[in-house]
């Protein structure tokens, strides 16, 4: 149970949720950290192309202890392997591929997602925070689907999804779906439309831990 | 699975309607999709505006689509050739319009529609008829205009290999145009020379990543424009002696 | 005779004057010029701006560049790393100015300087605070910000092959920044673990043109930052206990 | 003997003056037609890399017959070949040399040159004149070095290098040099500056088939 009081699903759980929506042939980035997650649990018969913005396209598991290979790294900087049918490219390709519109789906985290998709995923209001920012403003600015993983609520119970962002902006407009310990939330022209609850929590107890106001599907 | 390849022309021109734009690779001979060029004649799509280096040689490949009257627009660098008289007798007459682009400028304003950029500031053109009606700065001291992005519907062009996944390689100087026509379309359509297993082009050796490629098609033995060319010139003069 | 390589890390490196701009490839251990870079710091220039990634990790390479007060200013996507005590100890002792740039921006800024571009429109930070004071218009659209070309006066790269005409190949994801880097400085000086003949390099392959590369040097067995890290933390360590 | 009734050299020896100019190692880029010669008398000993802007660094002669690779093309759209050492790219990028700078030379046709450096080689004023510009004003405005080697007057002997040019520009002030049948003139920031004559034409005869005013190196 987490800072919210309510019975969420495990992070993998909430990984394994975000794979089952991706479909076959899909190419995709995910994010340092949670969203790497997504990787596991790609459902029996898909064929899904990873993306790294380091340039890397076609990027498999971590290797052995055995196989590492420096030279091949993601963009947590940590070793991986290549599958048959991989590409390998300098930065601006890679970053041609993203900012081109050509992925079809960047998973990333965050610290904040507004009612109209705005993302900080990137910087606190700490008087003494260092901005940096990586990959994240041109993935969220990028990709044809802007998927957000993230615990529904910050460890000390405040709602992540929120009506104004607080933090300083990753992206403006750009989020399109947030799959939580607790929902799947689509981020419409309308608002925030909740697509799904996990299993013993109500509508009136997500939107009583979400801090901007919730739909249902029409 | 992901397999992007399609069992034949008709297939791998499937659905380009009427006034589509089409960016055309390659240069002379080289990287140049003639087969495809021919395919989209029997296809029949029309009103379409064209994005090549050149507006086509003789009566094959471009120059026959252009000699169909398919095609409205020519966006390219330099709409002459050996035999450009089917461009150029179609152009007098006030049947196709142009819009000559310098080949520089053409290959990143192709390249910049690919990469989302919205538009860049070049040394190139300024001070000439064809930077007329740009906005034009000066930076770091020298003169610039902007120039926009050129996105196409489709592109049509030349691989030597690809895989299943669309992973392409080009040989010597038939790469030119086709990757960045490869990812300023939204959809991408390649004749290819040689089909191989995933992996067999080493991924440090990939041209166009297979994200920018749709449809495959294999072509083994590609038409040779220039001898169909020389084919078609010799067929006329023996013509005309009769 | 056009013959770049030169005998040794000295003479590479030699002439970089105080004040310099300094483009570093490498993201990770790929393509990480670590010899070059300890290299420099024997060599001596101080007020340096450099720009890379990131802005290193623990006390080797980059971080110890930094660490010897012999960088001025950082411009980076991503200042921080396993342990980026040095560069945040500098920052926050106001020792270090630092530019944060977004990682493709940051990539295509390098590439536009190299290739004689004065400026790009991207969406790429729009309505963030890395767009303030930023040029802004709405193309096709889309709300897009100008950014500005980012020259060097030195590239500093790592690659797996090269000739003596400079033509270069990477190896796995060594590649990331050293492409554009080698374009976007006035010389550059590259580090590599193979030197081949003329023509080994099939020419379709060759990832780095020679005529962007100024200075070849043989470092058959790089540097691994990655274990120099490890082994340097230990001894620390063992340092503390005793 | 030429239309301007001076006993001028060949063009072959005008190519071979251009590219006794050139020093070793310099990456050279030689517009269709007559430039084409300058590959022809490379002085033994140096080693100057051809690029051809459809792609090709290090482009050599022309094939044997039983060699042509329709897909080995140079700018002209005649078959090359490659010397050792060569490497091949997309036109983005070869042209990102050009324009980048980083082309030591380019040897450009032209209608006419002007006293500032303006060049017009690609388009007359005929009425039915088809604008077809290829990589000129690229080349043009790209290479640090842009030598002009024409024939010092037209056909009819009207000068070729005046004041102001009256045909449409290809690029404005960049001209570095015009190597002619009959001299080689530098242009500089005090404008035509005459660096040689060809044996039998003195400085008056040369000033009276040009269209502006000429000096002498100071």
């Amino acid at each position: 149970m987490s800072a919210h009081g309510l019975n969420g699903r495990s992070r993998a759980d909430t990984a394994a949720r975000i794979a089952a929506d991706i479909p076959d042939g899909s190419y995709v980035n995910l994010g340092i950290g949670a969203p790497e997650l997504v990787a596991n649990f790609v459902p029996e018969g898909r064929e899904i192309i990873f993306h790294s913005e380091n340039g890397i396209l076609g990027m498999g598991p971590s290797p052995n202890d055995n196989e590492i290979d420096w030279e091949l790294v993601n963009a947590g900087k940590k070793p991986v392997t290549l599958v048959p049918g991989s590409s390998l490219f300098d930065s601006a390709d890679s970053f041609g591929m993203i900012r081109g519109q050509h992925l079809d789906y960047c998973v990333l985290g965050a610290f904040q997602v507004s009612a109209r998709g705005d993302l900080a995923n990137w910087l606190t209001n700490a008087d003494d925070a260092i901005p940096a920012v990586g990959g994240a403003m041109d993935l969220g600015a990028g990709a044809r689907n802007v998927i957000v993983f993230t615990d529904h609520c910050t460890r000390s119970g405040a709602p992540k999804i929120v009506d104004s962002c607080s933090y300083p902006l990753t992206t403006v407009g750009t989020v399109t779906a947030v799959y939580t310990d607790l929902c799947v939330i689509d981020i419409t022209a309308e608002g925030l439309v909740v697509r799904e609850l996990v299993d013993g929590v109500s509508f009136a107890d997500l939107q009583n831990v979400t801090g901007a106001p919730l739909t249902l599907p029409s | 699975m992901v397999d992007k390849l399609v069992p034949d022309i008709a297939a791998a021109l499937d659905g380009i309607p009427d006034g589509a734009t089409i960016a055309i690779s390659g240069f002379g001979n080289a990287g140049n999709p003639t087969d495809l060029v021919h395919g989209l004649i029997d296809q029949g799509a029309a009103g379409l505006t064209v994005i090549n280096n050149n507006a086509g040689n003789g009566h094959v490949g471009l120059a026959a689509l252009l000699e169909a009257e398919r095609v409205a627009k020519m966006i390219c660098s330099f709409p002459r050739s050996r035999d450009p008289v089917v461009f150029e007798s179609l152009y007098r007459a006030g049947k196709i319009a142009l819009e000559t682009v310098p080949q520089g400028t053409l290959a990143e304003r192709i390249r910049i529609a690919g990469v989302g950029i919205g538009g860049f500031y070049t040394p190139t053109s300024v001070g000439t008829p064809l930077a007329e009606g740009k906005e034009e700065r000066v930076i770091d001291g020298r003169r610039m205009v902007l120039e926009t992005p050129l996105h196409a519907d489709y592109a049509l062009i030349k691989a030597w290999k690809a895989d299943r996944w669309g992973n392409l390689f080009y040989r010597r100087a038939a790469r030119n145009f086709a990757p960045m026509m490869a990812m300023a379309a939204r959809t991408t359509i390649v004749q290819v020379q040689h089909i191989v297993d995933l992996g067999e082009i080493e991924p440090e050796n990939v041209m166009t990543p297979g994200i920018f490629v749709d449809r495959v098609v294999h072509i083994p033995v590609p038409t040779d424009e220039n001898a169909l060319h020389d084919a078609e010139q010799a067929a006329r003069k023996a013509g005309e002696k009769q």
